[in-house]
């Protein structure tokens, strides 16, 4: 029952990447751009996390809604501070500001947080619990569980809320939206806040499985990112099928094919999949 | 008289400025010949190559590549690879390289410029990751992580250029004639067509520019130019390590783009500038370096977007105007 | 002669353009008149290449032009100007116009890298041309204005130059006195006029009737993606299909 | 009589002139501080100027202080090929530490041939100590860390005593990882030691569970994981997670308090060969090493840089580095060749990670005996029975 292991590794970071995914698309569809800060959105999920379960030794249910609400905070300053201002609607200058912003955002995590590597605690108890023929830790289910409730919520905020029903037209059609009249503003900064959300609790699920620093965030929103393409860029469903087709196959491939080349088989798949649908899997 | 003056330096700006920026690159080793100096102004030449490439590419496509690196690795890879395993000369490998990083451009470019936007840009950096990857793992011909070593420099008429004073001069005129070519280009009316393609494709495409041919063509340059940069990094340093070609060396690429300004062909020499000399500067600030270096990324990205050469080709045209009024009502 | 055969094209289960012919014959303005969604765009789209129709044929003279990329074709010798206009704002008026002669000239970039003497002669000689043909439309005196600056009427104006300056077989122009006062329109319309002296062939795409009625030689009348009247005029102003396509729009309109 | 005659210059300096009693002999340091491998550069830099300091409040070298020049690499190659150019022509320091990794060393080695300026490198990887066309010129680089080959041999000795031949092999894919990989390759045969199972993994990786399974199913007496950082300690949560009970042997990158804070409860058991530094208060009270480590940790934790960086098997690596040059330098002064080859000859210094005795031939100097295996029991480090 090996695969069944590899399975649910996959399904482990697959459900983080999905997260990762949807911040992403979340802040595409309000502004039609990649926003490179949601790499630092997770570390700072799994940074809050530690300030509160470790330095203030909080419960750690506490932490991760901590993260989120305090990741979602730094995500609408970001906003608000530094995006707001630009004096440009040129996508690709705004993409390369982000990136700009990532780089002092990391700046700050060294100086609060330290650079060097931290341990942060799971949810429940570390040991192993054996399911389906396989061993898997109960923060990989948590993962899971946690990914799946996130994404039902963010359901219920875009077809139930007015502010979500907002996004929605916002990210169908601008101008339109901006005809009828839908705050631009305040849609982009709430975009920004749910898509700081999402980073934050990703980053504070996966952090006590990866341990934590300051560059946590960097490949694993690079792979959250490469799983919004894969499913297409701002399809929401796409996000999360993109990142569990991620997750298992580098899964797959480093049990089955070669454990060296596995992070360079997930980019292949993802260049073939491109050439084949440029649109993504699941994209218009 | 001083109007007449204005005319003339306006109407032959271009000659002229080309004339200034020879005289500055002869000068500028009598003026300072400290190594360190001239190492930074030598890397800036050699990065300058892949950015001008990668402008015209970007700056007349309007599509980002976060991949170009990984020509810049063909490039060093190739040379490295060539002179040090199989003994060629370093102008037959530079050569080499080259043409292998043209192919590669082809071969991946027929494909994947049918994408556009985020998907392009994914795919690039993709490829880039790929490329990287052979690198790491590839030990037995790359060196693996801990890199290529011995690569011996280069040597133009009998002259090795091993030392910095001589590369300035070389790696600085192979700069100003492609830096010359890309000014043509861009003067040019294919040029012009390039122009309107990056503001609108079908709007170019019904005024008579072959769309996909262009792309693959600049994508083919580009690559040349980053392969060509490589080769000259691998021979300057005589060393090369997978690390040097990682996507954080693509953004970095992109982002000088960018910040010069996209179309820009001086542009991309300023972009190349600020990037490379900007830890220099923030070094200084020690703890708050990060925030000095991204701080002034954001800085020029928010207040001058349309890059940091219009924006001061847009002052000075402000001033000339100003001028120009001011003699007018005297 | 340009000759459009049961063109078709269909998006989806709509059918925007359902079997269009008419032909454009040399030396005339042909006028594409119809309300709007009557699928005139996209008549238009077909013509360059940039949408490829379901059925039918588009001929310039012997050539077929169905499944030629746009270049191709602008490169046979079709030229057009935009409903929306279609410029690179940091581009000068000048270097605007030059990119209308693009398609006179096989696009190499090396020719441009190396800036030979011959490239550099021909440059010069597009560039008086250019210049007389802003001077025609009266914006030479902008000549070294950025094109985004310009006011919408110039802009306008702009396209018409870019489009003339190569000479075209035919030119078509999309909505060439759109949202210009009587002034500017009546400027567009003598420069129309000058070009059907000189023989030129120009399909006319207009919502203008006024401008239509006084300058087309043949209307052609699109509605719901069919041809419903071709002719003169003064016949296609009688046609009570015409007129029920046009009323039944204002009844919406109104 | 030329340190004599040296004196002599130096004390008519300070005599004549007080501006020039202000003059410092500068040391280039540069490490990585913001890029990948900051959590090993930035302490690193903190001990630098640790030892300076303390040299300095002891009256410096040759009564003149020490300066010493920091800064950032980036993680950065082409970077720190750039720093090093700056601290030989701009700076003109006497001498160079750093940096903190193998590919950033091997492309200072030209410059500093060039340049002619001797530097005690704190990396792990062996090649930028290797002369010859391959590696570039290594006439004047050191370096201070154990070398690969030494740590690997330690491991392979203690394996081969407790009779554990049949090895499984998890691998990092990264410089550190490679190097290991390719000294236990080589060095296996004379141990009588043989690999069931050859696996690696990305040094950023998240999870190894795929590999561990491979692993799992070849059954060998051992697990040797090559890594430094992280990985290390996810590698040891995933064997808990499958229930492996095979015995799990880290590499001389790890000893370090935050393998067992990152690991947890898995990483009890884990054996690593190690500098001693980790297991000072067990070592016998005749070892030459004993006071100096106490005397480093004393110094340390009163800066309270355990708190966030805990001592570790590479904290004492920089104090080495510049101890090496230090002890050069009052020997022959600071003309570089002769303080070059000053280094390379330093016989029996008694240094933090080890008896440094170094040769043309060997830029380390340190040797097996320099290393001992250690075991992580009740949540710290002792020394492995």
């Amino acid at each position: 029952m090996d695969w069944m292991q590899f399975i649910w590794a996959g399904l482990g970071n697959g459900a983080i990447y999905a997260l990762i995914a949807l911040g992403f698309c979340i802040v595409y569809g309000a502004m039609g751009i990649v926003n490179f800060v949601q790499v630092d959105f997770v570390t700072l999920g799994g940074m809050f996390l530690y300030s509160v379960a470790v330095t203030a030794g909080l419960p750690v249910p506490l932490g991760v809604v901590a993260s989120m609400v305090g990741t979602a905070l730094v995500a609408m300053a970001v906003e608000r501070m530094a995006l707001r201002p630009a004096r440009t609607a040129n996508h690709l200058v705004l993409v390369f500001l982000t990136v700009g912003i990532s780089i002092v955002v990391r700046g700050a995590i060294h100086m609060v947080w330290g650079k060097n590597r931290m341990a942060v605690p799971p949810l429940t108890a570390d040991d192993p619990v054996r399911l389906l023929g396989a061993y898997v830790l109960p923060q990989t289910l948590w993962m899971m569980v946690l990914t799946l409730l996130a994404i039902l919520a963010l359901v219920w905020f875009f077809r139930g809320t007015p502010l979500g029903l907002a996004m929605r037209a916002v990210a169908s059609n601008p101008r339109a939206a901006a005809v009828v009249g839908i705050p631009a503003g305040r849609v982009r900064l709430a975009a920004y806040a749910v898509a700081g959300a999402c980073g934050g609790l990703a980053g504070a699920l996966v952090t006590p499985i990866t341990t934590l620093s300051a560059d946590v965030g960097v490949l694993l929103g690079l792979k959250g990112f490469a799983a919004a393409i894969l499913g297409g860029f701002g399809s929401f469903p796409g996000a999360v099928v993109g990142g569990l087709i991620l997750g298992i196959s580098e899964a797959l491939a480093a049990g089955y094919l070669s454990s060296a080349y596995k992070d360079a088989l997930a980019f292949v798949l993802l260049v073939l999949v491109l050439a084949w649908r440029p649109q993504g899997l699941l994209g218009r | 008289m001083n109007a007449r003056l204005v005319h003339f330096v306006w109407s032959h700006r271009l000659g002229l400025l080309v004339i200034v920026a020879v005289a500055m690159v002869l000068i500028f080793p009598l003026v300072t010949n400290n190594p360190y100096t001239l190492e930074l102004t030598n890397r800036i030449a050699i990065i300058s190559l892949a950015v001008v490439g990668l402008n015209l590419f970007m700056g007349s496509t309007g599509q980002i590549s976060l991949g170009h690196a990984a020509f810049l690795a063909m490039g060093a890879y190739g040379s490295g690879v060539l002179t040090v395993h199989a003994g060629l000369s370093p102008w037959v490998a530079l050569l080499a390289a080259a043409v292998l990083a043209a192919f590669f451009a082809l071969v991946v470019g027929v494909p994947l410029l049918r994408l556009s936007g985020h998907a392009l840009a994914m795919a690039t950096l993709a490829c880039n990751v790929v490329v990287h990857h052979v690198l790491l793992q590839e030990d037995q011909w790359t060196g693996g992580p801990s890199g290529l070593a011995g690569i011996p420099p280069l040597s133009v008429g009998g002259i090795l250029l091993d030392n910095p004073v001589q590369l300035h001069f070389f790696v600085w005129g192979v700069l100003l004639l492609v830096l010359f070519g890309a000014l043509n280009l861009v003067r040019s009316l294919p040029g012009r067509g390039l122009a309107l393609l990056a503001a609108d494709e079908i709007g170019a495409a019904c005024l008579g520019v072959p769309v996909l041919r262009v792309k693959v063509a600049l994508l083919v340059l580009s690559a040349v130019l980053a392969a060509v940069a490589g080769s000259f990094f691998a021979h300057t340093y005589g060393y090369v390590s997978p690390d040097s070609f990682s996507i954080f060396v693509s953004t970095d690429l992109a982002i000088m783009v960018v910040l010069g300004g996209m179309g820009s062909v001086w542009g991309s020499v300023l972009g190349a500038a600020v990037i490379i000399l900007l830890p220099e500067v923030s070094d200084a600030a020690e703890t708050y370096k990060e925030f000095v270096h991204g701080g002034i990324l954001v800085a020029i990205l928010l207040f001058a977007p349309q890059g940091a050469m219009r924006a001061i080709r847009q002052g000075w045209q402000l001033a000339v105007w100003r001028w120009r009024r001011a003699h007018a009502t005297a | 002669m340009l000759r459009l055969e049961g063109v078709t094209k269909r998006f989806g289960g709509l059918t925007a353009l359902d079997g269009v012919s008419f032909a454009v014959a040399p030396g005339t303005v042909t006028a594409l008149i119809g309300p709007n969604g009557a699928g005139k765009s996209t008549l238009l789209d077909c013509l360059f290449g940039v949408q490829r129709p379901d059925a039918g044929s588009i001929r310039l003279g012997e050539r077929e032009l169905v499944g030629l990329s746009p270049d191709a074709i602008a490169r046979l010798g079709l030229a057009r100007t935009f409903q929306n206009l279609r410029l690179a704002p940091f581009e000068t008026v000048l270097d605007t116009v030059l990119v209308g002669l693009v398609a006179r000239q096989p696009f190499s970039l090396w020719a441009g890298l190396l800036r030979l003497p011959a490239t550099r002669h021909t440059e010069r000689a597009m560039r008086l041309a250019a210049l007389q043909a802003l001077d025609r439309l009266g914006l030479a005196h902008k000549a070294d204005w950025p094109a985004g600056v310009l006011a919408y009427g110039d802009k306008k104006r702009l396209e018409l130059a870019r489009a003339i300056v190569a000479e075209p077989q035919v030119l078509v122009l999309d909505e060439p006195v759109a949202g210009l006062n009587r002034v500017e329109t009546e400027a567009v319309a003598s420069e129309l006029r000058r070009l059907r002296r000189a023989g030129r062939t120009v399909l006319l795409v207009e919502h203008d009737m006024d401008l239509v009625m006084r300058l087309a030689d043949t209307v052609v009348v699109l509605d719901g993606g069919r041809r419903i009247a071709q002719g003169t005029p003064v016949e296609v102003q009688r046609n009570p299909l015409v007129l029920e396509a046009y009323l039944g729009q204002m009844e919406v309109v109104a | 009589m030329r340190r004599t005659l040296w004196w002599l210059v130096a004390g008519m300096l300070l005599s004549a002139a007080p501006v020039f009693a202000k003059e410092t002999i500068k040391i280039g340091a540069f490490f990585d501080l913001s890029g990948r491998a900051a959590f090993i550069g930035t302490p690193t830099k903190l001990v630098a100027e640790m030892v300076v300091e303390a040299l300095n409040a002891a009256g410096g070298v040759g009564g003149k202080k020490l300066e010493l020049v920091i800064a950032d690499t980036e993680g950065d190659p082409a970077k720190a090929a750039t720093i090093a150019t700056r601290f030989i022509h701009k700076d003109q320091v006497v001498a160079i530490v750093g940096p903190t990794l193998t590919d950033e060393g091997m492309n200072v080695k030209k410059i500093v041939h060039t340049g002619r300026t001797p530097v005690v490198m704190t990396v792990g990887g062996d090649p930028v100590i290797l002369d010859g066309e391959k590696f570039g010129p290594a006439r004047w680089v050191f370096k201070s860390p154990q070398r690969s080959s030494t740590a690997v041999e330690r491991l392979f000795t203690y394996l081969k005593e407790k009779g554990l031949t049949e090895v499984a092999l998890l691998t990092a894919d990264d410089g550190f990882g490679k190097d290991g990989l390719r000294w236990m390759e080589a060095l296996a045969p004379r141990f009588g030691i043989t690999f069931v199972a050859k696996e690696a993994f990305g040094a950023r990786d998240t999870d190894m569970t795929a590999q561990l399974t491979r692993i799992k199913h070849a059954a060998p007496k051992a697990l040797v994981v090559w890594t430094i950082g992280p990985a290390g300690a996810i590698v040891a949560k995933n064997r808990q997670q499958l229930g492996m009970t095979v015995p799990l042997f880290q590499s001389h990158g790890l000893p370090d308090p935050k393998y067992i804070e990152l690991a947890g409860a898995a990483s009890e058991g884990t054996r690593m060969p190690a500098t001693k530094l980790l297991v000072v208060d067990e070592l016998p009270e005749g070892d030459p090493q004993k006071p100096v480590i106490q005397d480093f940790v004393r110094r340390y934790t009163e800066r309270g840089y355990h708190k966030q960086f805990p001592i570790n098997t590479h904290s004492g690596y920089a104090w080495d580095a510049i101890m090496l040059i230090v002890k050069a330098m009052e020997k022959v002064g600071t003309e570089p060749e002769a303080l070059r080859s000053a280094i390379e000859t330093t016989k029996d210094y008694v240094g933090v990670s080890g008896t440094y005795n170094l040769s043309p031939e060997d830029h380390n100097g340190l040797g097996v005996d320099s290393m001992v295996m250690v075991e992580v029991r009740d949540g710290r480090f002792v020394l492995a029975r």
